[in-house]
């Protein structure tokens, strides 16, 4: 097998330079690259286009690269959890583009899988649609979207092995699975990194071809956004 | 009286049919589940990738690896699946889900919706709203009649960015059952109490009244 | 849950009638709903369309419908092993259309998708791109394909449950879990059909909602197209 | 003396890299995976499924739920992985596969290649030849240098139905290794003991000749 395994997220994210655009995995906070995220504060990295669904909260996720304005644009789907987002949205301070999500995701998918644009009914109508050609497809009108083109995808995956072979958890699977591979180079850090041959391979969600480089993640905090439960009895 | 969220999902629950495949929107549409009847067979989908979503988790039971799409925590019931994001959209965009409900800024009588944006305002993104409305073919609106300002939210057109032409067929606010149909809104069912002629002046858009309006059944 | 339960073959074909457009499972006769082709052939059905990538061999999988001449058309991409296809084909008693691989199984993903059409380079230059619309993105020159349309898939799966969720073995996952939902119906013959809740919702390859009808097949002969094998020591 | 089809494909595996995901086609490519050498890191793709194909089972440990392209039994690395044609198609189409290896019938000057159809005479389908070889940067065709009746396979021009346009880079056959450049052959390697004559000869394209060709090395 080949092996893709990085020390840290530090050596993960070589060759990552200014006014890249990046892919991150992860729905609210669920599911984020916590380890990349870190690492990409560390190394103050400027004027970065970010896909991702959500811009995390004002103190954690993508949200830390909003204080430090990092991020030139966010192309996301909703990000109504963060206070310094809208700021910085609405004072002109930061570029936004909102899609639809499920636009997202596919767009994503369509950068995985060599499919440079499809057609979808979402957003017919509405002003995402504006400046996109749009096409009746079954009587119904449909709009063109387009791959997108991402240099770094940072993932953040449960299991994973050292060929690459990630398995992911509950919904912290989300995006993750979709950006493997969209990027030029795809960075996955894991919960438990196993050796080749640990994980089965029909159990395996994205094989390793799609993944650059793993490592072991440090740390975990996994915030909850909501924490909403009942009362037993 | 008006009704309550409460009573306005419970109302709702009604249109769950047994066998339905539903997808829920944040606020007043979370609660729908709450008033299912239990003997009917339903499964809740959330779009960041659980069909089969349960009730939330006991106190000290929750996992931050298992939320909803408006990042609660939540449980997995027996039979639930987890999936991507893409996936997720498949069952939304290839109209696998029976029924979309969701809240609403503005529906216009033409079955318009908007619910994502107001300019220089609000601008917290569409979510998966746009796919939803675009792709699900039974559609149903849980939303106030009237808006803080006491302005009608049933209008003839949409004055805000739109979600969705021409997708929304049914309407359950805090004072009546809609359906929108001819470009109209068609009065169905009135809350408990409320008068034609109370609705008639909550709605801005083309109201149709044929024969007596019945209360709501709960 | 929703229960998807069928008694048998018998009953999960309920509705299908001369004409139709199948969609069958499987790789050569790998992963093939064996069950349902012995029903199609009990019922005698007429003059139907069948997306599959194989046409089986001559006296098994799909070649039992073409030697009673219930097929009208084929669309594969492969169909080699096959004597009595060869002959119906030349003849023109069989109508072909032969399609590349990558684009069979992403029409049928189009279809699960609710994506009416996309692009992808395979075929360009080509007669497969004969009559197809054509356009250059990035640079390269792609085709538009679009969704099947079908009226029922016809999906072998190692486990399920009664609310239909599946898990493919092996190779045998294959074309199966792409022409999940993407038809009108989609019937499900499965190895072992389990009660809901016995499946490991973070290991299902196919959620329930894209199935309609699920039932415990039987009598599986799982017949080796190509028996290799390699001496010990 | 012409290579045989091992030969050809031992001298093919000398083109696989450490760190290659490599797709092989049936016939002379399958052949290529005994050659590679055991000190780098290869991974084999077959498209209908698997990633980290092994070698044949050993006698009676054959599992019909596992096989390759060619429908031939086979077994499963240590780190292997089975995934969907959707999937695979994804790595092929998405550029992720390093190295395709494939057959051809005629290979044109251009880049042209035609391996999926004769007219009247033979339509097995092009599996997922079309994709392969519309996607991959890296494409070696594996085939003789004539067919059956001594003519060129290496032509200004194909003649049959064509399975992708101006992709082939490089050639290996039974006599020479080639290189397309500028619409050209360009021989780069002569298998042991041909001589250029003869490789001219054989080949109906244009042929280019630089300096003095050297001998295949295995």
């Amino acid at each position: 097998m080949i092996t893709k395994t990085v020390s840290n997220a530090q050596e993960a994210c070589h060759g990552i330079q200014d006014g890249m655009t990046l892919m991150l995995g992860g729905f609210g906070l669920c599911g984020i690259p916590e380890n990349c995220i870190t690492e990409l504060v560390r190394r103050n990295i400027k004027d970065v286009t970010c896909i991702s669904n959500n811009a995390g909260v004002d103190d954690f996720g993508l949200g830390l690269l909003l204080q430090k304005k990092q991020i030139r644009k966010m192309v996301s789907s909703y990000v109504g959890e963060n206070a310094e987002f809208e700021r910085q949205m609405l004072s002109g301070e930061l570029e936004v583009e909102l899609i639809p999500q499920g636009t997202l995701a596919q767009r994503c998918q369509a950068a995985q899988s060599g499919i440079p644009a499809f057609y979808t009914p979402a957003g017919y109508g509405t002003e995402v649609a504006e400046g996109k050609e749009s096409r009746e497809f079954n009587g119904k009108m449909h709009v063109m979207e387009h791959a997108f083109k991402a240099d770094f995808a940072f993932i953040k995956a449960w299991k994973g092995d050292t060929a690459g072979n990630l398995i992911f958890k509950g919904t912290a699977r989300n995006f993750n699975p979709n950006m493997c591979g969209a990027a030029k180079i795809t960075v996955v850090e894991v919960e438990e990194l196993v050796p080749t041959g640990d994980l089965d391979p029909n159990e395996i969600h994205i094989p390793g071809i799609f993944v650059q480089r793993i490592f072991q993640g440090i740390h975990y905090e996994k915030r909850i956004e909501q924490l909403t439960t009942r009362k037993k009895g | 009286m008006a009704l309550d969220k409460n009573q306005i999902a419970q109302r709702i629950a009604k249109e769950v049919k047994n066998g339905y495949y539903v997808n829920l929107g944040i606020g007043i549409p979370t609660l729908v589940a709450n008033f299912v009847r239990n003997d009917i067979e339903v499964e809740f989908q959330s779009e960041n990738g659980i069909l089969g979503m349960g009730p939330f988790p006991y106190e000290g039971e929750e996992d931050p690896d298992l939320i909803n799409a408006g990042k609660q925590t939540i449980t997995a019931l027996p039979g639930a699946s987890f999936f991507d994001s893409a996936m997720s959209f498949s069952m939304i965009r290839g109209q696998h889900v029976d029924l979309t409900i969701l809240g609403a800024m503005e529906v216009a009588q033409n079955g318009d919706i908007a619910n994502w944006k107001i300019p220089g305002k609000m601008v917290k993104g569409m979510g998966g709203a746009m796919d939803l409305v675009a792709s699900a073919e039974n559609i149903i609106v849980a939303m106030m009649h009237t808006n803080k300002a006491g302005e009608s939210k049933l209008l003839h057109q949409c004055t805000l960015p739109l979600t969705g032409v021409q997708c929304v067929k049914k309407i359950v606010t805090d004072l009546a059952v809609l359906e929108i149909k001819d470009y109209q809104f068609y009065l169905l069912e009135r809350a408990p109490g409320v008068t034609v002629e109370e609705i008639k002046a909550a709605t801005e858009g083309d109201l149709v009244v044929e024969g007596s309006i019945p209360e709501m059944q709960f």
